[in-house]
């Protein structure tokens, strides 16, 4: 860090007020819509929105496990682009060890990669 | 470290073969990089390595136990072939995994550094979630899986706790400075206590000791027999290195902590192991408790720290593993022969339908029983002496009658293969298969005439 | 107090400064911070409403139309009035709907949009919260909003919003790693994750230039991910309207439609500020070593305009792609992502890793 | 700075037992979220700024997603739970029990304490951190590659379709 300032938690101060300033924003609106906007409920317009068809039982239908592999996979890419970051920040103090450190991390992942392009875990099945 | 990286590239390059789909081609692949790292393993004895930023540390007892335990790998592959005949899918991602596993199973024998053993250990056991639910459409593979999972990772969790409380106190990971803290401080204060506490009984999940066992049953009767068995010896062993090295180089100025939780670990282990095997119908059940009474006796080896200990552990962990491997190799043949269930009358007239695998049975049962000439009652011999040495006589007396009652249901087994019954169909086998168990009991026996070659290494 | 337009670094201490003579330290913290958060949220409307203005215009432009034209001059005053009406509208509560998920789904995308925008570097001295770890901050406040829309599709009990919400998660989680990969690149080339080091750094070149080849293939990776990651189209199947009938919103009416509406304008300023100030350069005006004359005719425009302009420029091209393009199918979203972006970013990496080592890159 | 910690505390403790106590997995997971979000809050009162942002963009914005994912998989919409026997529940709270008061106990003597290592409040920066992983961590680091890949071939060996 070529920075000589000083990091401290006080920095993330504004962080909390923020979001107490923005949660008041967003209460007072809603509380405000509530009171301007008008109330007439009829059953017909509780109903959930189908295109004119009367509903039928539970939406909440399980669905493709596709989704929930692409979900995994992207936890641990996520990991690695997270592992990469302290890595990149001192890039040049670490020079060629650490590029050879994070390289043959990458490797075996990008084997696994490879591996899974292969294996065609992205293309969707019918 | 060579042959760590060598089991890991191995698995790797598993992957890939896979997809020539020709079974013989991974599976040639698989022994050779598992040999080629037994060797690599073998030829750095005595050379003592260290320089991992004090992360791993490869002595003689880490080479030891990693050599066991890539040699009973070696055995299992041996019998995949076999038991994969007819299921295709997955089969190489199933022996990267079981590399992976393994890779896994020798970091945490050679840790020096508790994240390094946190690592080994998470390293293990995924790949093992996984193979655990490797039949994809069998219900109680996936229960076995899932089972396994929460209770692994419920574990894991007590263990990070642990390895939190001795950091927040000793302020370092490294095995050295725990041992160094422990030389200097007279007063210990009790957070720590509890953070070994949890430690203790984080692995008592691992190597499941009653009363952390339950899972152990359901999951080793649903996952595929191969895999049991890889779970009943490899990670069983890596637990027990790791259990015994984490106790005796970081927290043995402390007994005081541990000690009475290991003794009450290994009785109850043995009384509750054997009592619940002789009631099982169902041999890879019996074969699960036998396995806890297992760990029983070579807690033995823990609460007695001497020099003799380490060798003692080393010698019944190779008997044990040995045996077992034998044990579910035949089981796996009987099982998979006529779709027959697991239970001890599919054992009978086995003499008649295949006396190979018969005599293979008989000598793993008696290994594991500990009877004289095999393997198993040198290893519990060595423990005993070891316990004794230690100054824990009346455990050792229930440890004997614990083995007596071991013997009955061992026995059991035994009579069945050998009564009369009408159905003669013969079994047949694949000379691979044959050579691996032959390999076990060959072994099993120049062990349990020749205790000195094991005894003597570390 | 001397207000300078080019660096706003005294005006903010003459307003500190001020505030701690005439009243204790910790309030004046306080009210200092409350201050600027209440200035981000007009700032936030007058925005977001704005761009709603300006993703109607570019639409008719392109589509050969006026666009909205009735409501003040070059109805300038027609989202007001959408603001006004949304405001005034019922709340509808749908039957079977999970109440507190369905309120609390807007809540959560609002704010995670809004704590974003609190970190950007507007000008010189100019930012609310500015860590060391600024792009990360950025990186883990955009990846809050979807389980806002996740928990707005599951609450409606919808088959609609259903779907929607679950194709909206998959696309918004895949493109955040190539989001996060390409401000990667940068962090290698700057050594650093604050945001306003970063713009220091580009004082003699933005980092387009001066990173050339894979800097460009970065920027280019980050204009697709953002705009996939903002739910926005080519990529906004998760809300097409032919379909899915606005997709994990369908329940929605009234203002909490709005919020959801507003986020999404927000997050497509919010990314095209951070490509600004990440490969163009932020605030720094353009120059080009030799060329003093116009080095100087460059400085005299101020920062934040500099700043406005840019985003403005990659907001112009994410819209210009809106209406470009076809809509993508999700099978052919996620194998862009995984399938293309992902190896071609990852080797990037390597390949920007190797240059900066060996140092062939304007320093 | 002491308020501020017994405010997180609170709120991630409160969170917590609402994780397990709510009827609803969904609004588990979102108490979860909740507590996450606090325990950020404390890694930055430690000034540990980059694990404070890394927990959120993992815990938060990737395994919650996950998990909200594998709930609307699994569509655990009902609200009732399999019923559990009352002794289940009366030795799951004895033995908890008993470990809170363990630790309560343990941890009543530590203030008296000497510590063992002086803390530097500058560790958490990214910039030691990095410098730290890619040093002396190295090792543990390219062996969690390895727990990655084993990872990866698991969810797609268990989720993909086997071809007929």
């Amino acid at each position: 860090m070529i920075c000589a300032k000083v990091y401290t938690p006080i920095d993330y101060l504004p962080i909390m007020i923020q979001s107490f300033v923005v949660l008041g924003f967003v209460v007072t609106t809603m509380i405000a819509t509530h009171m301007l906007g008008p109330k007439r409920n009829t059953k017909q317009k509780l109903e959930n929105f189908e295109c004119g068809i009367e509903g039928m039982g539970n939406a909440r239908s399980p669905f493709s496990v596709k989704y929930f592999v692409i979900a995994i996979l992207f936890v641990l890419f996520d990991v690695e682009v997270i592992f990469l970051y302290p890595w990149a920040v001192n890039f040049k103090e670490l020079g060629i060890q650490g590029f050879v450190g994070v390289v043959s991390f990458s490797a075996l992942l990008l084997s696994g990669f490879g591996y899974l392009m292969l294996k065609g875990a992205f293309d969707w099945e019918k | 470290m060579f042959s760590i990286i060598t089991i890991a590239i191995t698995g790797v390059l598993l992957l890939y073969l896979g997809f020539l789909k020709n079974r013989w081609i991974y599976i040639s692949v698989a022994i050779t990089g598992l040999i080629t790292a037994l060797a690599l393993s073998v030829f750095s004895w005595n050379s003592l390595e260290t320089s991992f930023s004090n992360m791993l540390i490869i002595d003689n007892y880490a080479i030891a136990f990693n050599s066991v335990m890539i040699f009973a790998t070696i055995l299992i592959f041996l019998l995949a072939p076999h038991y994969f005949k007819g299921i295709e899918k997955n089969v190489p991602e199933i022996y990267a995994l079981l590399m992976f596993s393994l890779a896994g199973a020798c970091m945490v024998t050679s840790f020096d550094n508790l994240t390094m053993l946190f690592i080994g250990i998470e390293t293990m056991s995924i790949p093992l979630y996984i193979l655990a639910g490797s039949k994809k459409f069998s219900i109680r593979s996936n229960e076995a899986s899932f089972k396994y999972f929460i209770f692994s990772s419920l574990a894991t969790a007590i263990f990070l706790l642990g390895i939190t409380l001795v950091y927040g106190m000793v302020g370092s990971f490294h095995v050295g400075d725990i041992s160094n803290y422990f030389t200097i401080t007279k007063e210990i204060p009790s957070i720590l206590k509890v953070g070994i506490v949890l430690l203790v009984i984080s692995f008592g999940f691992k190597i499941a000791a009653v009363p952390f066992h339950f899972w152990a049953p359901d999951v080793y009767e649903g996952s595929p027999t191969l895999i049991t068995a890889f779970m009943a010896t490899v990670v069983k062993i890596a637990g027990f290195a790791a259990f015994y090295k984490l106790l005796s180089t970081c927290f043995i100025l402390v007994p005081d902590s541990w000690h009475h939780l290991i003794l009450g670990l290994s009785v109850l282990s043995l009384i509750i192991g054997n009592l619940a095997a002789i009631k099982q119908k169902d041999v890879k059940r019996m074969l699960a408790y036998s396995s806890i009474s297992h760990t029983g006796f070579m807690l033995f080896a823990i609460l007695s720290f001497n020099s003799f200990s380490a060798s003692s552990l080393l010698y019944y962990s190779f008997a044990y593993a040995l045996s077992t491997i034998a044990a579910f190799g035949v089981l796996m043949v009987v099982k998979n022969h006529m779709s027959a269930d697991g239970s001890v009358q599919a054992f009978e007239g086995l003499a008649k339908k295949n006396p190979i695998l018969a005599i293979v049975m008989t000598i793993s049962m008696l290994s594991m029983a500990g009877i004289p000439i095999t393997a198993g009652f040198f290893a519990k011999y060595y423990i005993f002496v070891s316990a004794i040495q230690g100054g824990w006589l009346w455990i050792v007396i229930i440890g004997i009658l614990a083995a007596l009652v071991g013997v009955a249901y061992y026995l059991k087994l035994i009579i069945a293969m050998f009564a009369k019954t009408s159905e003669t169909e013969k079994i047949v086998t694949s000379p691979l298969y044959i050579t691996s168990l032959l390999v076990a009991t060959v072994l099993i026996l120049i062990a349990g005439v020749l205790p000195n070659l094991i005894i003597s290494l570390i | 107090m001397d207000f300078n337009i080019y660096d706003f670094t005294s005006f903010t201490t003459w307003v500190h400064n001020a505030l701690t003579s005439s009243m204790s330290p910790g309030w004046a913290m306080f009210v200092e911070l409350a201050i600027v958060g209440v200035v981000f949220i007009a700032f936030y409307a007058v925005i977001g409403l704005y761009l709603v203005y300006a993703e109607r215009k570019v639409c008719a432009l392109i589509q050969n139309r006026k666009g909205p034209n009735r409501v003040g001059p070059f109805g300038l005053l027609q989202t007001i009035a959408d603001l006004f009406k949304l405001l005034m509208k019922e709340l509808i509560y749908i039957k079977n709907a999970d109440k507190f998920l369905f309120n609390l789904a807007p809540f959560i995308v609002i704010i995670a949009s809004f704590m974003a925008i609190a970190a950007l570097p507007f000008a010189k001295g100019l930012h609310a919260i500015d860590l060391n770890i600024g792009i990360f901050y950025l990186f883990a406040v955009s990846s809050l909003g979807v389980i806002g829309i996740l928990l707005a599709g599951w609450s409606s009990n919808s088959k609609y919003s259903l779907i929607g919400a679950i194709r909206s998660g998959a696309q918004v989680v895949s493109y955040e790693l190539s989001v996060g990969l390409a401000l990667l690149s940068i962090v290698i080339f700057s050594g650093s994750m604050q945001l306003s080091t970063i713009v220091e750094s580009q004082a003699n070149g933005w980092w387009i230039i001066k990173g050339h080849i894979p800097a460009i293939i970065s920027f280019l990776i980050f204009l697709v991910a953002s705009t996939a990651e903002t739910n926005r189209g080519p990529f906004d199947l998760a809300e097409a309207e032919s379909e899915l009938t606005a997709g994990f919103h369908t329940e929605y009416s009234g203002i909490k439609f709005a919020f959801f509406f507003l986020a999404e304008y927000m997050n497509m300023f919010i990314v095209a500020a951070i490509a600004a100030t990440v490969f163009l350069g932020g605030w720094m005006p353009f120059h080009i070593p030799g060329l003093d004359g116009m080095n100087h005719v460059m400085d005299y425009i101020p920062p934040f305009v500099w700043f406005m302009g840019k985003t403005a420029f990659i907001i112009f091209i994410m819209m210009w792609f809106k209406w470009t393009f076809p809509r993508l199918r999700i099978d052919q979203l996620l194998k862009l992502e995984w399938k293309y972006l992902l190896p071609l970013n990852l080797m990037n990496i390597v390949l920007i890793a190797f240059i900066v080592l060996m140092g062939w890159y304007i320093k | 700075m002491a308020f501020l910690f017994y405010l997180l505390s609170g709120i991630a403790l409160l969170s917590a037992l609402m994780v397990v106590l709510s009827k609803s997995p969904i609004n588990s997971v979102i108490y979860l979220i909740v507590c996450f979000l606090s325990i950020a809050g404390h890694y930055i009162l430690l000034n540990a700024q980059f694990l404070a942002v890394v927990h959120i963009i993992v815990y938060t914005g990737a395994i919650m997603v996950v998990f909200l994912f594998v709930i609307m998989l699994l569509n655990l919409n009902k609200t009732n739970e399999p019923h559990k026997s009352v002794l289940t529940k009366f030795m799951a709270v004895i033995s908890g029990g008993m470990l809170f008061l363990v630790l309560i106990a343990a941890a009543k003597g530590v203030n008296e304490m000497i510590v063992a290592k002086e803390f530097d409040a500058n560790i958490g920066l990214v910039a030691n951190l990095g410098k730290v992983l890619y040093t002396d961590y190295m090792i543990p680091f390219e062996a969690s590659s390895v727990l990655f890949l084993s990872a990866m071939i698991g969810a797609v060996m268990l989720g993909k379709k086997d071809k007929k």
